[in-house]
């Protein structure tokens, strides 16, 4: 009673500004009772930023989602994974069986640049997300099941949110970042999707860049270090559980560092405040600095299972070697694969024996869906087996040099591409390789840039250019832990098979996808996780990827800084703390 | 008869002729550092062609059951623990487990002795790709196929680092060398031409020659590189190093050459076989080249550790002998992808990288004692 | 003096152009064209593409390709990068300067390495200290630097556990760097100059040290030094004024040529020290193909070579009287 | 022209040996000679003989290592009067005297000067430090010196560099060099040898005059017999690294009393006038046969033995000693008296 009181009288004195969120208390084992402020929170990226534009940036540390955070219409509770309102007012009014959503926008909120965040924005950012002509990296996230999401303004603080059939992930969906109209509304409208990209390059004067979340990029050093500064306007409506604003943080840098050891060594000599345990060489490392006393960080080893996949995807699209289609569309060749993947030494030798052997698209960290898909089929590690299969295919005869022949003499061999630097994945590589040659079949393992493999991987058509990738994927949600651009015929990421139309090839696919969006439209937890396991029979018995191992998930930060979460809300999704909470000790 | 002071017979005095090359022996000989430098050579050359036999296992063989990541060099014992006498050679078996607290893999010898056998049977390889063989140099036979001798221990992903470093050297070794004659080749080859002809020839190639060093060579290999596909096979790759290194070192030894066979040219030898009526080519190849011999000599010895160096350095960078095949450059850069665990932990995986270092000295030595044998200055 | 530059900026012009010949014809080796890499990317529209063929004029032959791309970079026009979406000129200078902070700060330290020891090496000839120079030298001689740089960070950061001191290994700036003053900044780019500078410097040193010390004992067997000598000079002077002076002049002479390797030696070490250098960006073009970049750069480095080798030639004037500028 | 009795400088035993990896060059090996004041002493031989590290030894320009002066004494009268032994005189007092008391000329004017340095500052540089003069006065000394050694246009001449001038002329600098601090005794080191005749003939010249001029002594080492008869009062010739004979100049070319001086004589072009040799025809040009003995192996006997044609085998056996044959002329033969026979017969 008392607390709504407070928040009233807090209303009535700032009827001008808006009611702010509070960070709840809990999201973090440390307070910062001393009212601690300023100072800079010291990350590191691998490689460079490629663009400031939100609208052409892809990969996941990027300048604007670093500028996204804290700005999104709702925020999901760590404690139990529950949507928040944040940019929103309330919770939204849900009416037409599920599928609308009107939503009130917080008032009061500001661009850093004193701008106001109204409808308009959101409407505007929509706008050019699905836009294919802008090429953006969200497009995926925009339609369901092939049908366009579509937001329509009530008033400048209402948007009304109309989806084509129910969807578990509406929430999420409905939390993208809106982006300034003063700035890409007016590029759009005027010069279309080329005046948009042409926007925010990296030559952009850091100045003329505009954020609606906690940090606004402040300057950009190509190669060495950005820096953001705290956007005040955004502490106006985000409070601590004192009514203080927040963040208590002044500054967010990231430093450009070559490789994850440059980050490790620069984590080890103090300089930056946290870093990315890989394995158990990492772990090693920073126990024996904390041990001699060189180091005062708190490492948190083994947290939770990864959020990530590794897996190796074979190419149904090759116009150009037919031999090659009819083999990689083969379902025993793939199972045969899945039998040639020796998971357990992919764990004890790439990931040091920290971690887990995964079958399925499902990041290991959602124990509840694996657990729903239990009886689904996994084709382990036998190598017998998978001799058995291909030579059920035809290939019997091996040639002088141990390789499995087919009957004009020709080699069972494939081309496997994974991006270079990643030691771990050109070591599970290495392995599958190594695995392959004991039952005869030859695999052409080459590490190639990431971009470039990117790239392939994503390319469309009857003849795409690559026999198959090994690479691993992150990001997405733990509601419905299925990819919207991974499962579903015809999406960025069904990396597989992807043809020009978009079509499904199997009918396990058209299952997967059919399945997929029943998944997503259902809003009951264990009934959606039923289908969920459905999804992964379908997929176990497909084997259109497939899955090879996830590490464990670790933390480790400098005790300099504070206000990370409590040690039960920290895992592999959620990460180690709120930015927003986090101070310098 | 004038003559007081009686004479002795004129005697026939013969000043001792050598050959340019016997001088040079036999200076070189007096080189006690040059002949270490060419005998660790020697040894080294031996070692590579030799290398399946001497390696105890194969190039990438390791186990995915019996976990060796990083195993430990496994020190050769030659006493037997209980009585103290002297026994065969044998080293422990290891066990293997990861120590949740510190989070390094903990290797521990177990009591398991496997005695090391000289000429043992393994893993089946060819001699320089032609003779066939499974007899290798020492081992532990094929008793306790999880157990084997470690000299310079594992590397990531549990596979025998002397093995690999022997390999290695095969790549290492010849790459040099094989970038080096190719690249004289074309340098005499373009500088005689340049002198030769003069000209319009000879602007070009020097032209040429400058363009060459103008452009930074890491640039100019990184260039060359990314013509070719990302993807290729192996052992083109390696063709395609050695090709590339020799393209871009040319240039200084064809420009020096030039400029020797200029002044060779006035000479008189020369002039005479041209009156003889000899062609340009026998001019060239029987007059005039011999003339650069010791220049050749002196300069290949001392830029193939340049080549050795380089390679090294685009392996590193990741433009160099591609898995399976390693040269040291790779596994060091291998060593280099661990981090500091590397060196901490696991320092044995560095030892790739003091081969680079010993054959880079022993060919400076080696460089530097035929130049001073061949320099008449340096001669007291 | 300036008849003499003019002249030799005109020289070099034939190289430049060759240069670029062979720089363009080694990228019409690749297979397809600068726009492959770029066709593969969603984020260019085929009206981008379309502008880009028509800018370069991709569909025409080979020479009049090779003539639009020349007169485009003389515009100061190298094209887009194809990874960055801006173009080459913008992304690449900062970083071709960052290189250049590199190569002549380790060029500074290397020689102030060499030069001493080389004159210690020979005034000392065969003395104990020189034997003991030679046999660190040819060690270090056989260290690739990026394994010398793997080992001294190693040691960095042992030292600095040991005394807390802020020794920095990596990168090109502090992260206070933009509060300092003018002065604070360029002592704290220093700073992180400093250690891979060193660590190039001293692989590198092994080899110019032998040079000078083999000039040097060349030299001092001169006639004109003895002819000092005989002056009753003293061996400071005979040393430093008589056999220095000269034992440099070829030394002077190569500092051009120096350059190309110096620039590719930075880069090993820009890479192992997570610094804002042209190579780490150059490594990455390569492979996604970014070839204008590529191409773009090296033009650039060529041009700032052949400025090196006319630099090296002034300097050379400078000492070396029997060079005629006039 | 001889002060006769007033010792400028005395060379007694003097022994300089080089260690080689191949054993001990003993180049100069007991040489005992004296100069007196404003005397002319041409050294004579064979490249080789030990004439070019007799006089380095003087100045102690041996390279150390590898090359030791290991006994012996050089007795030098400086121009403050005090006699000095220069083989034991500290380096710091040594560098006084070179220069200043005792200057040097050497065989290559091309590549005697500083290549980098103006022909001016050279001059000067000596100039500085012997006599404490300012870089100024220094350079007015060096164009007075130009042209005292008859180089025109000095005041030009005094900024260029070495290489702008000719052969001859920057012998003419080097000698300018060498006088402009009156230094009491001049070593030339075969300073004519590179030059043309013309030039050659000029330069003598030179010296001679300003020999005159200075009243300096001259120690004058040469191979060329034709310039010793121009130049010298007294000649000593050297094989080996040691003394085979000394004396005046008239008698030495008179009456040679060494086989190795003899055939030095007869391998000049001097038209006419030939000194016989027992057994030879008259009026031949004749070569000695055979190379310079190896330094490292020189034999035990006389070292001109494996070359002579009037070798007995006692000649083998023990070093001849260097005998006074009269009037102050000495040889290192054991049959030096046959020649004085010989030499009677021939001139009777």
């Amino acid at each position: 009673m008392k607390k709504a009181l407070f928040v009233a009288l807090a209303l009535a004195a700032t009827s001008a500004s808006a009611a702010p969120f509070v960070y709840p208390a809990a999201w973090t084992a440390e307070q910062n009772t001393a009212n601690k402020r300023g100072g800079e929170l010291r990350l590191s990226i691998l490689s460079d930023f490629k663009t400031i534009n939100p609208f052409t940036s892809a990969e996941a540390d990027s300048i604007p989602n670093t500028m996204a955070g804290g700005a999104g219409l709702f925020a999901q509770d760590p404690r139990n994974d529950e949507f928040l309102p944040h940019m929103a007012d309330a919770k939204p009014v849900v009416s037409n069986g599920g599928k609308r959503f009107v939503v009130k926008i917080r008032q009061g909120m500001k661009f850093s640049d004193g701008q106001a965040i109204t409808a308009d924005d959101w409407i505007t950012t929509w706008k050019i997300h699905a836009d294919d002509k802008v090429g953006s990296n969200s497009y995926d996230s925009f339609f369901l099941n092939g049908k366009p999401i579509t937001i329509k303004k009530l008033d400048n603080y209402t948007l009304q949110f109309d989806f084509p059939q129910v969807s578990a992930g509406a929430y999420a969906t409905m939390s993208f970042t809106p982006w300034p109209d003063h700035v890409f509304g007016k590029a759009y409208r005027e010069g279309g999707a080329e005046a948009v990209k042409k926007l925010w390059t990296l030559g952009t004067s850091p100045s003329q860049i505009v954020s609606p979340g906690m940090w606004v990029l402040e300057s950009f050093r190509a190669g060495e270090r950005s820096v953001f500064a705290k956007n005040s306007n955004w502490g106006e409506w985000n409070k601590d559980s004192r009514g203080n604003a927040l963040p208590y943080l002044d500054k967010l840098s990231y430093r450009v560092l070559g490789d994850a050891n440059a980050g490790l060594a620069a984590f080890l000599a103090g300089q930056i405040d946290t870093v990315g345990m890989r394995n158990a060489d990492d772990l090693a490392q920073t126990k024996r600095a904390i041990d001699a006393g060189n180091l005062k960080a708190t490492l948190l080893p083994n947290v939770s299972p990864q959020a990530q996949s590794s897996w190796i995807t074979f190419n149904w699209n090759k116009a150009s070697d037919p031999a090659k289609q009819k083999l990689f569309r083969d379902v025993r060749f793939r199972r045969a694969m899945s039998h040639i993947a020796n998971r357990k030494a992919m764990v004890d030798l790439a990931l040091g024996g920290l971690g887990v052997e995964t079958y399925f698209s499902v990041y290991p960290i959602f124990t509840q869906q694996i657990a729903a898909g239990a009886s689904a089929p996994k084709y382990t590690y036998n190598l017998a087996q998978a001799s058995k299969l291909l030579a059920q295919i035809g290939y019997t005869k091996k040639n002088a040099q141990g390789y499995l022949v087919d009957k004009a003499g020709k080699v069972l061999e494939f081309n496997l591409s994974t991006n270079a630097g990643n030691t771990t994945r050109e070591q599970l590589g290495r392995i599958f390789a190594d695995e392959a040659k004991k039952v005869g079949v030859k695999v052409n393992f080459t590490p190639i840039d990431f971009n470039n493999l990117v790239g392939q991987l994503t390319s469309k058509g009857e003849d795409r250019p690559f026999d198959a990738i090994l690479l691993g994927l992150s990001g997405g949600d733990n509601i419905w832990p299925f990819g919207v651009n991974v499962t579903p015929c015809g999406a960025n990421l069904h990396s597989y098979n992807n043809p020009t139309n978009g079509k499904c090839l199997t009918s396990q696919e058209s299952l997967m996808t059919k399945l997929y969006y029943q998944g997503d439209a259902e809003l009951d937890d264990a009934k959606r996780r039923a289908i969920g396991g459905q999804l992964m029979k379908a997929e176990g018995e497909l084997q259109p990827v497939i899955y090879l191992v996830g590490g464990n998930y670790h933390v480790a930060y400098n005790e300099r800084i504070g206000g990370e979460y409590p040690r039960a809300l920290m895992n592999a999704y959620y990460l180690q703390r709120e930015q927003a909470l986090t101070f310098v000790k | 008869m004038t003559t007081t002071v009686p004479e002795r017979p004129a005697k026939p005095t013969s000043p001792r002729s050598q050959s340019q090359f016997g001088v040079a022996w036999s200076q070189f000989r007096k080189n006690r550092l040059a002949k270490i430098g060419g005998f660790m050579l020697i040894l080294l050359y031996t070692l590579a062609l030799f290398a399946p036999f001497i390696a105890p296992d194969g190039l990438s063989n390791y186990s995915t059951s019996n976990i060796t990541r990083f195993h430990p060099p496994t020190p050769i014992h030659i006493r037997d623990p209980q009585t103290g006498g002297l026994t065969r050679p044998f080293v422990y078996q290891y066990g293997q487990q990861l120590n949740m607290d510190t989070f390094v893999n903990e290797y521990k010898p177990t009591e398991t002795r496997c005695p090391i056998f000289f000429g043992v049977r393994g893993d089946e390889y060819r001699v320089l790709g032609l003779f066939p063989g499974t007899l290798h140099l020492f081992g532990t036979g094929a008793e306790n196929p999880n157990c084997k001798v470690y000299l310079f221990g594992g590397e990531a992903l549990g596979r025998d680092l002397f093995t690999r470093t022997i390999y290695a050297s095969q790549i290492s070794l010849t790459i040099g060398v094989g970038a080096v004659l190719i690249s004289t080749v074309i340098g005499l080859l373009m500088g005689a031409m340049a002198a030769f002809f003069g000209g319009i020839a000879d602007t070009l190639i020097m032209r040429f020659v400058e363009v060459l060093a103008a452009i930074p060579s890491l640039f100019l290999l990184i260039l060359l590189r990314s013509v070719f596909p990302q993807d290729i096979n192996p052992i083109f790759a390696l063709y395609m190093i050695l090709g590339l290194l020799a393209f871009i070192g040319w240039g200084g030894l064809a420009r020096v050459v030039r400029g020797q066979m200029m002044s060779v040219r006035e000479q008189d030898f020369v002039s005479a076989a041209q009156a003889l009526g000899a062609g340009n080519g026998r001019i060239m190849w029987r007059h005039m080249l011999p003339t650069m011999t010791t220049y050749i000599i002196v300069t290949l010895s001392l830029s193939i550790p340049g080549y050795i160096l380089l390679e090294s350095g685009l392996s590193f960078l990741g433009i160099g002998a591609v898995e399976p095949y390693v040269s040291w450059g790779g596994l060091l850069s291998q060593a280099q992808e661990g981090g500091f665990a590397s060196i901490t932990q696991r320092p044995w995986v560095l030892i790739p990288g003091f081969f680079i270092v010993f054959t880079v000295m022993c060919y400076q030595l080696l460089g530097d004692g035929l130049r001073d044998a061949f320099d008449p200055r340096k001669r007291q | 003096m300036i008849p003499f530059l003019l002249r030799r900026l005109v020289q070099s012009i034939p190289t430049l152009l060759l240069a670029s010949l062979l720089i363009f014809f080694v990228i019409q080796l690749a297979p397809g064209d600068f726009l492959t890499p770029a066709k593969l990317n969603p984020n260019i529209s085929s009206e981008q593409l379309a502008a880009l063929e028509r800018n370069f004029g991709l569909d025409r032959p080979a020479w009049q390709q090779y003539l639009l791309w020349m007169g485009n970079m003389f515009k100061g026009d190298f094209g887009l990068s194809f990874q960055y979406q801006q173009p080459v000129l913008d992304i690449i200078w900062p970083r071709i300067l960052n290189s250049l902070y590199l190569a002549v700060m380790s060029l500074v330290l290397f020689y102030s390495i060499a030069i001493p020891l080389g004159v210690y090496g020979a005034v000392r000839q065969n003395s104990p200290g020189d034997n003991a120079i030679n046999v660190v030298l040819y060690f270090l001689l056989g260290f690739p630097s990026f394994f010398l740089a793997l080992i001294v960070i190693y040691f960095i950061l042992q030292l600095r556990n040991a005394t807390g001191l802020d020794i920095p290994i990596g990168g090109m700036t502090s992260n206070n760097f933009d509060e300092l003053p003018v002065f604070g900044q360029m002592l704290d780019v220093l700073k992180h100059l400093i250690i891979p500078a060193l660590v190039l410097a001293i692989s590198d040193a092994a080899g110019l040290t032998r040079v000078i010390r083999g000039q040097m004992l060349e030299v001092m067997r001169s006639d004109y030094v003895r002819t000092a000598r005989a002056k009753g000079v003293s061996e400071r002077t005979a040393i430093w004024k008589h056999t220095f002076r000269n034992a440099i002049l070829p030394i002077v002479a190569g500092i051009g040529g120096l350059l190309p390797a110096l620039i590719s030696g930075v880069g090993f070490l820009e890479v192992v020290f997570a610094y804002p250098g042209i190579t780490p960006m150059l490594l990455t073009a390569i492979g996604t193909q970014d070839l204008y970049l590529i191409a773009g750069f090296t033009v650039i480095t060529t041009v700032l070579l052949i400025v090196g080798n006319v630099i090296s030639d002034i300097l050379l004037a400078v000492v070396d009287p029997r060079v005629k500028v006039a | 022209m001889t002060h006769q009795g007033e010792v400028l400088l005395a060379v007694n035993g003097l022994k300089t040996y080089f260690n080689t990896d191949d054993g001990v060059v003993k180049s100069v090996d007991g040489v005992t000679f004296h100069i007196n004041k404003g005397e002319t002493l041409a050294v004579v031989g064979e490249s080789g003989s030990g004439k070019s590290v007799t006089s380095l030894s003087v100045m102690r320009l041996i390279p150390m290592p590898p090359g030791k002066i290991v006994e012996g004494e050089v007795l030098f009268t400086g121009k403050d009067g005090k006699q000095k032994n220069l083989v034991t005189l500290p380096e710091a007092e040594m560098r006084k005297i070179r220069g200043n008391d005792i200057s040097m000329i050497f065989q290559e004017p091309m590549t005697s000067l500083n290549p980098v340095y103006t022909v001016g500052d050279q001059i000067a540089e000596a100039v500085m430090l012997h006599q404490n003069k300012n870089k100024k006065d220094a350079m007015v000394v060096a164009t007075d010196m130009l042209r005292f050694v008859g180089i025109p246009a000095p005041e030009k001449r005094v900024n260029e560099y070495p290489h702008q001038l000719s052969g001859g002329m920057r012998q003419r600098v080097m000698i300018a060099m060498a006088l402009s601090c009156k230094p009491a005794l001049l070593i030339a080191d075969e300073p004519t040898t590179a030059l043309d005749v013309t030039i050659q003939a000029q330069i003598l010249d030179l010296m001679r005059k300003l020999q005159s001029e200075v009243g300096m002594s001259i120690l004058f080492i040469t191979h060329n017999l034709g310039v010793v008869a121009e130049m010298a009062d007294r000649v000593v010739v050297m094989y080996g690294g040691r003394v085979v004979e000394e004396g005046d100049v008239v008698e030495i070319f008179k009456a040679p009393r060494h086989p190795y001086t003899m055939g030095l004589l007869n391998s000049i072009p001097r038209p006419g006038e030939y000194v016989h040799v027992p057994g030879q025809p008259k009026g031949r040009l004749e070569a000695i046969p055979g190379n310079v003995p190896n330094p490292l192996n020189l034999p035990v006997g006389c070292a001109f033995e494996p070359r002579c044609k009037f070798a007995v085998p006692d000649c083998s056996k023990a070093v001849p000693a260097l005998e006074d044959t009269g009037q102050g002329h000495m040889a290192r033969c054991i049959r030096w008296r046959e020649f004085d026979q010989a030499q009677h017969e021939v001139s009777a």
